[in-house]
């Protein structure tokens, strides 16, 4: 552990907005680059459910 | 004849006119998002002129400083100068122009209906983004401010100037470069007044008079150009 | 040619495959994305110059790296795609597009923060950071060029030769962008050196660059596999595989 | 005879150093469908879009309701639908956008009819499609489906047929017709041959111009 | 059948491959000679983003001196954006390029021609140009040599590149904007090279090296280009 | 039965997630005329465009003279002549010049036949007339005059009588017949009606595909 304290911790050395706004935004970019497939695909099988259900009533 | 005539005279009151000012740039804006990339295209043209003045002239950042209002403003002429030419070539090729001038709807109007889209479309997110190009070319903080509202209050008026010449060459085959010919110098004051609002607030001299300058160039544009361009529609259709 | 790789253009085969590697890829990538994480901000050694702000290079080099690598590959499937006809190459081709064009913003984005303390300005001209933007309008240009062509077969082979020409290229803009900068400019900040580390410090960065690879692959699988689903929608197994549901 | 719409007097137009048609006069009343005929290259279209208003390259004289046409133009333009060679169709708006833009313009028809004018144009299932992705003829029907809107007394319809299957043009004959039995006007050209029998009357440009 | 077949396989020897060439080449320069204006508002184009800068940042000779280099090479790579995308539009409109498509001869030839004749038209009098905005902008006499050769080795690289953008576009309802997109990261080594063959020149180093790097550029793009706007071709109609 | 030259086999193609034709199967022999029939929309132009090369998009097999067609590409696309929906006239230049370009791009045609092919189509008189300048008709009138000059032995024609008035058509007509008594092989949609009698042979892709 390179801090003493937790506060220490948070202000990096007096260089914390920049540490802290970096790793934000890096978290940021990869959950939504995770997340956005997951919702995609979830959009994708409930359009192709609602299709084969379109196709089945209809013949 | 009785049942046709349902196409009577319809009140030409203001809130029809307001009805049809507001379908108008409904469905100029639903056109751009259609096609998506023509929402993003002039910014990121804008953004890329900036990066080649860097690249072709030099990256020392107090040159550059030097160098950030003009070549802002140059950048914001040129990508809506760019953009102009589509304004009304599409609804000419298509016939939809043909069918507006059919219609008894006001010209005036459609024409500033369609311009305004078309500023929302360029201008308008060029004054937003031109923070970000100001610190690529390392402009003072202190001209931010002046670069932004110089912007808004001047691309305006570049669209409906440019307007006019896209007006005037949509019935040639070819208006691409033409009307950069017919434009641009029609363009120069506003580039002159806004470049010198940017320095004088970089500089922190006072730039209200330029900016007052600009506003009453856009008070003009708004009021003359829409006839102007009324007219010039009428003239290209009807070669 | 090997027989995986006939298997890996059918892309049932394909679905079904990365269906299997995706959840051991996801711990992997969480588990190393988490202990980089932590090391890196906590346990690392500061820099004796540049002090804590030197904990960015643990998101901004692996980024940097990804955002590089990720091109070839697009290109690369690009050219699979193109020369053997191969669906499946052309969706992992698109589907990276997106992941390289934000891992390029993110080197961008934490390069400029990191540049503000160091530096005191969050941008200048230099040779890396040039070429970094430049990569980052390529990206741009397939994404929109992708987006731009309704028909999915002929937006990916479009796409396809866009990469490759960029390809070509890459090592023209980069030798160019550093030689030129080199002219202008004397080395007021070299980025080219690698600060004689200590194993203390490099050896999370090392973590974290796998850990972005691996995260790389799990994005890459997952938006792959909707690419798949949604062009073959058609198709008897991606109907079963529905109704199983 | 009911009152005359459009009345044309010593029409003459000369393009490119050839005269298309000159001293050409004739009257189109309230129920009357008139085609213009006349081999490719004519002046047909040139005739149409000058009756239009869109073209001024011509001298003579035309009078809308018994007023020069220039001083009740807007009352005109009220009263015209034009269908040009062009459909006038956005490519990247479905059929739907495309019809409510024409409405904008036309503040006369209503909203709702829209719908039922694309079914009556066979576009049904096609209205969220964008127009660039139908056929040649769908197309065409899009900008066809304004002459199931339009309360307008005066039709313009330059081949209005174009790339229109067969019972496509049968129902937009029989459109016309009750167009004109409702008291409308219509001036039409087409390269097809016309199944309606007497209403129709001819006005043949070769023949006035000698080039056949 | 015997009549028919009169359409056998013509031996595309070297000489109907030369035939062929200055077929497409004649055409497109008689296409441009028609629509006159054509030829010269590249030109136009190319002066007044010229003139744009000393009114929008500064009208001192020094600095503009040091601009120089930059803002011609910036102009020229411009207006060579500007005209490119209608290298193939207008033939992809009215269904030539379709029938181009169809034809037994040779893609590679056709697409070569159609370039080269878009840079007799663009590049070719930019180049001849280029003198008189150094002059208006304060470049060194000493510059002037390099700027023009460097414009003559830079530019067709410009339109061979471009002209792969076009290709790419040429299906989509609007390309124009799209096409800086994509094209304008490829053309900055050019414009890096070029900008510093003249500074070179300016300031009496050698500028041979660059040059080379230029011819070498210029090579590579005409044997690989042809090829890649022929697939590009293929695939835009295709869609 | 002659040699055949085309072979479609199970061709399948969606649009827009529709199917337009599903395991569509026929051959083309020297001396056939086949009229590709269906209603607007039902994929006529589709089918050309695959036949001829430009789009991809479909599954199935073609043959030309029983080999893969994209085998034998350039054999192909030298006895082809294809005629599209767009004319493929630059309207700046004159439709000699037009001619030319086309001569160029197909060395197998002699240029002194572009005259006679211009007469032939009713332009003498106008071959140095900048083709914007014609009328819609007179404009097909130009590409149509390829007609003339090919000695393609396929040819495809999508919708060749659009625009054309009643005496061009009867010409055109004729013209097909003779291509086929020559051997030669026509695949063409049209909305008009055909006077050619038994020669053609028609598909209708309505039926193929259940719409209508
Ligand atoms: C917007 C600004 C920046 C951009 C676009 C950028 C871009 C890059 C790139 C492309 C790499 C190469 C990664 C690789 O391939 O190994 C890199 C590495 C690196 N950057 Fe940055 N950088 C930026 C700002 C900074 C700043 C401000 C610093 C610190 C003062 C910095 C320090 C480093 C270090 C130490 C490396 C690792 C060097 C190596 O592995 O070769 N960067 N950066
Ligand atoms: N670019 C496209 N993208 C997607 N779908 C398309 C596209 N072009 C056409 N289609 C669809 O394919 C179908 C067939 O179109 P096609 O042009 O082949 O019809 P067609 O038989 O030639 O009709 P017409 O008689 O009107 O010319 C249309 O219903 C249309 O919806
Ligand atoms: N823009 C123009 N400039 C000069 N002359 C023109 C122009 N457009 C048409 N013409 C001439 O006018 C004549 C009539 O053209 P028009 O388009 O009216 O014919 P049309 O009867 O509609 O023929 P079609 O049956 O082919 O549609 C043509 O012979 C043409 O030479
Ligand atoms: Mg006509
Ligand atoms: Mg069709």
């Amino acid at each position: 552990m390179s801090f003493d304290s937790f506060s220490d911790f948070l202000a990096m050395g007096g260089h914390g907005l920049y540490v802290w706004l970096s790793y934000a935004i890096a978290l940021f970019v990869i959950v939504i680059n995770l997340v956005s497939p997951v919702l995609r695909k979830k959009q994708l099988v409930s359009e192709l459910v609602r299709r084969l259900r379109r196709e089945k009533n209809a013949s | 004849m009785s049942e046709m005539l349902t196409n009577e005279p319809v009140q030409s009151s203001e809130q029809t006119m307001r009805g049809l000012f507001l379908a108008v740039l409904k469905r100029d804006l639903l056109l751009s998002y259609r096609r998506r990339s023509d929402l993003v295209n002039p910014l990121i043209f804008f953004l890329m002129v900036a990066t080649l003045f860097p690249l072709g002239v030099s990256p020392e950042p107090d040159f550059l400083a030097q160098l950030a209002p003009g070549v802002v403003w140059v950048a914001a002429l040129l990508s809506t100068l760019l953009s102009m030419d589509s304004v009304f070539r599409s609804d000419f090729e298509d016939g939809t122009l043909e069918q507006t001038l059919l219609s008894p709807q006001p010209l005036f109007v459609v024409v500033l209906g369609k311009v305004i889209a078309h500023w929302m479309l360029t201008g308008l997110p060029l004054a937003l983004l031109a923070p970000v190009l100001g610190i690529m070319l390392f402009l003072p903080d202190g001209g931010m401010g002046g670069l932004m509202i110089s912007l808004l209050l001047g691309t305006p008026t570049l669209s409906l100037v440019g307007a006019i010449g896209a007006a005037l060459t949509v019935g040639l085959r070819k208006g691409g470069v033409l009307i950069s010919l017919l434009v641009l110098p029609l363009y120069i004051p506003v580039l002159i007044f806004g470049t010198s609002a940017v320095q004088a607030a970089v500089t922190g001299l006072p730039l209200g008079g330029y900016l007052a300058l600009l506003g009453a160039m856009l008070a003009l544009g708004i009021v003359m150009a829409p006839l102007a361009i009324g007219a010039a529609l009428r003239i290209s259709v009807s070669g | 040619m090997p027989r995986w790789f006939y298997q890996l253009a059918s892309p049932r085969w394909s679905y079904e495959i990365m269906g299997k590697l995706l959840p051991w890829f996801a711990i992997v990538t969480a588990a190393l994305l988490v202990s980089g994480i932590v090391w890196a901000l906590a346990f690392a050694p500061s820099d004796y110059q540049q002090g804590n702000s030197f904990r960015i290079i643990y998101i901004h080099v692996p980024s940097a790296i990804l955002a590089q690598s990720c091109y070839m590959l697009m290109a690369i499937a690009g050219a699979i795609g193109l020369i053997w006809k191969m669906k499946v190459a052309d969706m992992v081709a698109k589907s990276s597009a997106p992941i390289g064009a934000t891992m390029a913003l993110l080197a961008l984005v934490t390069g400029a923060i990191w540049g503000k303390p160091t530096w005191g300005s969050w941008w200048v001209w230099d040779a890396r950071l040039t070429s970094m933007l430049i990569l980052l309008f390529l990206y741009l240009g397939v994404i929109a060029l992708n987006s731009a062509i309704e028909s999915e077969a002929t937006a990916a082979q479009a796409t396809a030769v866009l990469a490759l020409v960029g390809l070509v290229n890459i090592p023209i803009i980069k030798y160019s962008v550093e030689w030129w900068n080199t002219l202008h400019q004397p080395a007021t900040f070299t980025l080219t050196e690698r600060p004689a580390m200590p194993a203390e410090m490099w050896v999370p960065l090392l973590v974290m660059v796998i850990g972005f690879y691996c995260f790389f692959a799990v994005s890459l699988m997952l938006r792959t596999r909707n690419e798949i689903l949604h062009r073959e929608r058609r198709a008897r197994w991606v109907r079963e595989l529905i109704e199983k549901q | 005879m009911s009152e005359p719409l459009l009345n044309v007097k010593q029409l003459f137009c000369e393009r490119d150093d050839r005269i298309l048609f000159e001293d050409l006069n004739f009257v189109v009343t309230q129920g009357e469908v008139v085609q213009i005929e006349g081999q490719n290259g004519s002046g047909k279209t040139t005739l149409l879009r000058i009756l239009g208003g869109l073209s001024r390259n011509f001298e003579g004289d035309i009078y809308w309701k018994g007023e020069p046409i220039d001083d009740v133009a807007d009352d005109f333009r009220r009263s015209l639908l034009y269908f040009g060679h062009q459909p006038g169709v956005k490519a990247i708006l479905t059929p739907e956008e495309n019809l409510n833009w024409y409405a904008a313009m036309h503040p006369a028809i209503v909203h709702e009819q829209i719908f039922d004018a694309l079914e009556q144009v066979g576009l049904k299932g096609y209205e969220d499609v964008p127009c660039h992705m139908l056929s040649a003829g769908q197309n065409r029907r899009v900008s066809l489906a304004r002459l199931y809107l339009s309360h307008a007394p005066l039709w313009i319809l330059d081949e209005p047929f174009t790339a229109i299957d067969k019972r496509g043009v049968a129902a937009k004959e029989a459109l016309i017709a009750r167009h004109a039995e409702r008291g409308g006007s219509v001036i039409l050209t087409t390269h097809h041959e016309l199944k309606m029998g007497d209403r129709v009357r001819r006005i043949n440009l070769d023949e006035l111009a000698g080039t056949s």
